[in-house]
């Protein structure tokens, strides 16, 4: 699809920052999340997990739990079925183990019981006969060819003969010649990196309330899409979809870690055995231990650069692990590495092993942060070694229109340039440092994706709109949606009511995930009113006895298309609807559909610390992010979601890391030791919108979620690098690293 | 579990004393809600102690101040007169948690945990603050520096809890200060900290000194090499660098998920140093 | 005819090459022709592949049409956050 | 001993339940007051999603034993609106977009609520110190801030 024309047009309601309609609900504490909701008989549902990094399950015996006062069901691996698809028994595993526990929290029962201190107390008391096995937790351990095997025959077509027995994947991209490339630079730089592991950091854990009796479930959950909830739940417990009916609570937060399910199917199954309803919350430690956090990765990168500044190729090895199941994530970030750059010679090498951790789940851009994080600090490292100014090295290096994509494609409309020159021009660029200060720079990129989606909307009998859409809104969709409805129908944004319906209401929904919303239920949003348009001017040429092409819809009303049409006053919406029963029934339009052709986002970061030279702690003291977001429909959200990415990168880049000890237990399952961004940790984050409009989209919409976790990684490291003289070639950049690295410097 | 609320102090040692090992004194609770929810603890009771006489009042004795064992950190620092004597202690006892820990913690509920990273313990220990324990035998006294033994262990007998700290009086000028290492700026366990107190004489040289270190040993730790570096001088840089060094010889910490080994040992002797600075320009002020 | 870019890891599934030229018109035609005349990249394809064509990525829909001087190329099918 | 019965006072309404000895003062709120507007986030006090004011305080009533209420003054997000007219932090919460999905906004609120009665013209820095212990992960907290710091600014008639 196309939309050029449309893409330049004056926004009346687009483009400016109404308030968002669910916004009273949450700001006097009546919006209802996943723990929020409560039904009488409701039973409490409790996990038992894994104490061990690597066990095999020898025998669960739950019959003294069975037999406490209280307790009304307990479920195991036994209480399930053994799926056929790979992927959804790879899902069912990971919220019940089956033979072995393999991870430390990993599920290996659960109870229901009257209330919580029963269900505790019934934990207790089931018996679980575990052989401890030798575990691996570290990317690069696991590699290696006598490595503990987490699980057998898990490497696809992919993988090499003579690889480790936990490599499942291998992946390669790329185009030219390396070695003419590489001959060409003056300098060839190879750097070996290291990430640890983040989690998303949802302040909202997980929760659900499952009812399943007669074959017919009801499950109330938080979640970023509750059709694959229904998809995965239904498919793991043995339903038809049509029997499980899933309803989305407003989410406290995902960023890409409520894409699947944990807790769910063992709610739905807890019932199923009790007969009531169950209803299981996370608590913090289960969420570190036993949710999906991001990979972790080794990384080695070479890059080789003229003099001048050219850069003439580019490698890199990407290693990553994503918990113990079979994880893909690799293949983004080898595919995003150096999307940044033009370069007529490329590669990049994936591989994916499993460890004894828990089952990855996206994180906003999965796995583009830290190879971007690589390349970033390697271009830096190169910047200074020839005194070349990084800007515009950049520049001089981008990728535009036109250029072969390291990942294949040519770009066609990107804005990278045009968010780079903005970066230049800005006062920040510029601005004077103080004592122990740097200004480290980055470039991000995300990919953004549309996909399936429905909308349907109603016509009121006063003219004005609800609309029914079925992806939970995170950060204010709703309000966009709206805005996009009011725009194209032309009529104010508070005569639009959006909501977000459960899954027998709608069609297939994708997941709010992938920057998808605002592009793909927004572009749904304006067929649907168009569609609605369409309805409504053929009433009224049918009432003006004219035929429908002569028509016209502007601003809210119908009107005759020009003088030959003949002469009407132009008929509103409120009057249309007025007359909707008399002049065929209720007005409605709807629209499905699988969107494609989201448009690829750009970012760049422009970041100053301060480290303190005796004790290696860095300040964030000024930070500016600059984004290619195409139309910003709500500019607050646009910037809301540029600031808030920045911050979860910078705390992936500072103090965020999964810790496990020498027995593969989670160090800091907790927000007191897992050290996300505080207020007190931050400058304000300065967000400067670009508006290149994708021309996929009918109003020129990006996706604008996912691209801003990108940048900080590098930004921050190469920061470091300018202002205490060291660059560290691994993450998070916690003091003690910090501080050491000064220290053997001298 | 049974939740107590008993009616003076005596009744509450007595149900210490009678349930040893059974029963928790609630103060601020703060670290007492998480051992309970973690099932870190398990206890038959818990005794809530904050009604007490006294428990949350803050009185001028012999020069000095007594605090009662539940008065939160935030009343601590809006008090004016403990703020001028001992401000090493108040903005110690301020860097527990975040404003809402503020509200419920104490000093006493932060000494009596155990815990090797407690904030405010080394700078009562610099102040040489005492605590008045009561228990089945009545009252006593003891130095702050001897209640804590171990990680999560202190010196107490079955029965007994304490009742307030006393902050001694000091002379005109004279102060204190305490500061640590987190890796954010708040909400964090110290992953290092120093505390020093000081006297000057007429001349501007440090007459008296006390140096602690927390987060750096099993407990927290005196420093007398470190005091000793610094007494008869003006803390030039030469005296501040040898405080610095007694404090890094001193200092015996654990690697561990907040730090290294390596970390702590330097930064503890930062930490002293940039505190010693602050307590004399606090003293000279004066 | 329609040349079709292959990402590196796929090449060894068929025989080597980086561009294959299949005939087809579209997403769905472009698979099938793909399994047909390189049947090492059936698994790849079963798990999943997107296509980009002229430099805009389709994640799965099969009418999207391809014209001969289309740019090709075969991407990994994706997941965000 | 099984169950205490406690008389608080909760946004000025003089209310009793009936609490368990371990129960935390948010599960009392929570499922004995039917007040779902503090929430647990962690339950360490490491979040300040459940913040509420106790006679004057703010605290994690993660924190706070439900039988400790006894007497008490609490106040919650439930209590910051009269009537159906919002509070000058939430109208301006929503107008500047300081939140997101709005899971630790209740909490951010309540803080922000006692910190403004406190002190009328507070700092930046200020601010972000006072509300250390409240995480957001959606907003970076930059517009959390500014919202705050605007509705001082209106709240002083500025």
């Amino acid at each position: 699809m196309n939309f050029p024309a449309k893409t330049k047009r004056d926004f009346k309601v687009v483009g400016t920052r109404v308030a968002r309609p669910d916004g009273v609900d949450k700001v006097t504490g009546r919006a209802l999340y996943g723990a929020d909701f409560s039904v009488p008989g409701m039973l409490v549902g409790r996990i038992l997990r894994s104490p061990h990094a690597h066990a095999r399950i020898r025998n669960i015996d739950a019959s003294r739990a069975e037999a406490l006062a209280g307790v009304k069901a307990v479920v195991t691996a036994a209480d399930f079925g053994v799926p056929e698809d790979a992927a959804l028994r790879d899902i069912q595993d990971n919220c019940m183990a089956r033979e072995k526990a393999l991870y430390h929290g990993h599920a290996v029962a659960a109870v229901a019981a009257k209330d919580a201190e029963t269900a505790k107390a019934a934990l207790k008391l089931i018996e679980v006969d575990y052989e401890v096995l030798p575990h691996v937790t570290d990317v690069d351990a696991a590699m290696a060819a006598d490595a503990p095997v987490v699980q057998e025959g898990r490497a696809d077509e992919t993988v090499p003969e003579g690889s480790g027995p936990n490599v499942t994947m291998y992946t390669e991209f790329g185009h030219g010649d390396l070695e003419a490339g590489f001959a060409k630079a003056d300098l060839v730089l190879e750097r070996s990196f290291k990430t640890e592991a983040t989690h998303q950091g949802y302040i909202e854990p997980h929760a659900c309330l499952a009812t399943l009796t007669g074959g017919r479930g009801e499950l109330w959950c938080t979640t970023q899409g509750q059709y694959l909830v229904r998809e995965l739940c239904a498919g793991i417990l043995g339903m038809e979809a049509s029997q499980l009916r899933v309803t989305a609570s407003e989410i406290g937060g995902g960023f890409g870690g409520k894409t699947t399910v944990f807790i769910e199917p063992v709610a739905l199954a807890l019932s199923r055995k009790s007969g009531r309803p169950v209803k299981i919350v996370m608590t913090r430690s289960e969420i570190f231990c036993a949710t999906g956090p991001t990979i972790s990765s080794s990384m080695d990168v070479k890059i080789g650069i003229t003099r001048d500044g050219r850069i003439t190729a580019g490698e890199a090895t990407l290693r990553y692990q994503g918990g113990a199941f079979p994880c893909e994530t690799v293949s983004m970030g080898a595919q995003a590495a150096f999307a940044a750059y033009d370069l007529e010679a490329v590669r990049t090498y994936g591989w994916n092993a499993l460890t004894n951790r828990p089952k990855e789940a996206a994180y906003r851009a999965p796995g583009a942060p830290v190879s971007i994080y690589a390349v970033e600090s390697v271009v830096d490292e190169l910047c200074q070694e020839f005194g070349l100014d990084p800007l515009e090295i950049r520049l001089r290096n981008a990728a535009r229109d036109g250029t072969k994509a390291s990942y294949g494609p040519t770009f066609d409309q990107i804005g990278l340039v045009a968010t780079l020159e903005a970066a230049k021009a800005h006062p920040h660029y510029t601005a004077p440092l103080g004592e122990n200060q740097g200004r480290g720079l980055s470039c991000g990129f995300w990919f953004n994706f549309g996909g399936n989606t429905c909308v349907s909307l109603n016509l009121n009998n006063d003219g004005t709109v609800g609309i029914t859409e079925g992806n939970p809104d995170i950060g204010g969709s709703r309000a966009s949606i709206s805005m996009m409805a009011a725009e194209e129908l032309g009529i104010p944004y508070d005569k639009v009511r959006t909501v977000i319906t459960d899954t027998n209401s709608l069609g297939h929904n994708d997941v709010t995930d992938g920057s998808r919303v605002t592009f793909a239920v927004g572009l749904a949003t304006i067929e649907a009113a168009r569609a609605a348009i369409k309805v409504m001017c053929a009433r009224v040429a049918k009432i003006w006895g004219i035929d429908e092409e002569a028509v016209v819809w502007e601003d809210g009303h119908a009107k005759p298309s020009g003088p030959n049409a003949g002469d009407f006053d132009p008929m509103s919406i409120e009057e249309i609807a007025a007359i909707a029963s008399e002049t065929g029934g209720p007005i409605a339009g709807h629209h499905e559909v699988n969107a494609e052709g989201a448009g690829v986002s750009f970012g760049v970061h422009l970041a100053d610390v301060e480290v303190d030279p005796e004790t290696g702690a860095t300040k964030v003291v000024r930070y500016t992010v600059f984004q290619d977001a195409g139309k910003a429909v709500h500019p607050d959200y646009v910037e809301g979601q540029m600031q808030g990415g920045s911050v979860q990168g910078i705390g992936w880049a500072l103090n965020e890391e999964y810790i496990y000890d020498e027995d593969g237990r989670l160090q800091n399952a907790g927000f007191l030791d897992y050290r996300i961004p505080v207020a007190s940790d931050l400058p304000m984050i300065e967000p400067v919108i670009l508006e290149i409009p994708n021309p996929g989209h009918p109003y020129g919409v990006r996706g604008v979620g996912e691209t801003s976790i990108v940048p900080p990684l590098a930004a921050l490291s190469n920061a470091v690098s300018r202002a205490a003289g060291i660059r560290l070639h691994e993450l998070p950049m916690s003091p003690p690293k910090i501080l050491k690295a000064m220290m053997s410097k001298g | 579990m049974q939740y107590l609320k008993p009616q003076s102090i005596e009744e509450a040692a007595d149900i210490l004393s009678r349930n040893a090992g059974k029963a928790r004194i609630l103060a601020g609770g703060t670290d007492l809600l998480v051992q309970l929810k973690s099932g870190m603890i398990e206890p038959e009771m818990i005794v809530d102690i904050k009604h007490l006489d006294g428990m949350h009042d803050i009185t001028e004795e012999d020069g000095g101040y007594r605090v009662g064992a539940a008065v939160p950190g935030i009343k601590l620092g809006q008090h004016a007169g403990v703020k001028a004597l001992w401000p090493g202690v108040v903005e110690a006892c301020e860097l527990i948690g975040s404003t809402q820990i503020q509200g419920r913690c104490t000093m006493v509920g932060n000494l009596c945990n155990g815990g090797p990273a407690a904030d405010s313990v080394p700078a009562m220990v610099a102040a040489d603050a005492t605590v008045r324990i009561a228990g089945p035998n009545g009252a006593r006294d003891c130095a702050v520096f001897d209640v804590p033994t171990g990680p999560g262990k202190i010196s107490l007998e079955p029965g007994e809890f304490v009742t307030s700290v006393f902050l001694p009086a000091r002379p005109a000028r004279a102060s204190d200060a305490y500061l640590r290492f987190i890796p954010r700026t708040e909400m964090d366990i110290a992953v290092a900290s120093a505390g020093v107190s000081l006297e000057l004489g007429e001349d501007g040289t440090i007459t008296a000194a006390r140096v602690t270190l927390g987060a750096v040993g099993p407990k927290v730790m005196l420093v007398e090499n470190a005091a000793r570096a610094i007494i008869g001088t003006t803390l030039d840089d030469d005296a501040a660098e040898a405080l610095a060094a007694a404090c890094r010889d001193a200092a015996s910490p654990i690697d561990d998920k907040r730090g290294t080994v390596e970390f702590r040992t330097q930064v503890a002797g930062v930490l002293a140093k940039r505190a010693a600075r602050i307590a004399m320009t606090r003293a000279g002020e004066k | 005819m329609v040349a079709v870019t292959l990402w590196g890891a796929l090449r060894d599934q068929a025989d080597g090459q980086e561009v294959v030229e299949v005939e087809a018109s579209n997403f769905k035609e472009l698979l099938d022709a793909l399994e047909a005349s390189h049947p090492g990249l059936k698994p790849q394809i079963e798990r999943g592949v997107s296509v980009a064509i002229d430099g805009r990525v389709y994640r799965n829909s099969w009418f999207t049409e391809i014209r001969p001087d289309s740019e090709v190329v075969l991407m990994p099918y994706m997941k965000g956050g | 001993m099984k169950n205490i019965h406690v008389s608080t006072t909760v946004n000025g309404d003089e209310l009793e339940f009936v609490c368990a000895p371990g129960e935390t003062l948010l599960d009392s709120l929570r499922d004995r007051l039917g007040l779902k507007g503090a929430k647990e986030g962690c339950g360490t006090g490491d979040c300040g999603a459940c913040t509420v004011e106790m006679n004057g305080e703010i605290v994690c009533s993660c924190l706070v034993l439900g039988a400790e209420a006894e007497g008490a003054d609490l106040r919650t997000v439930e209590g910051m609106a009269t009537g159906d007219k919002l509070h000058a932090l939430q109208r301006i919460f929503i107008d500047e977009a300081a939140l997101q999905c709005g899971i630790c906004t209740p909490g951010i609120l309540v803080a922000a609520q006692t910190l403004l009665e406190r002190n009328p013209d507070p700092s930046e820095s200020e601010i972000r110190y006072w509300l250390a212990g409240n995480l957001c992960r959606c907003t970076g907290y930059d517009k959390i801030v500014r919202a705050v710091q605007s509705a001082a600014a209106e709240m002083r008639g500025a």
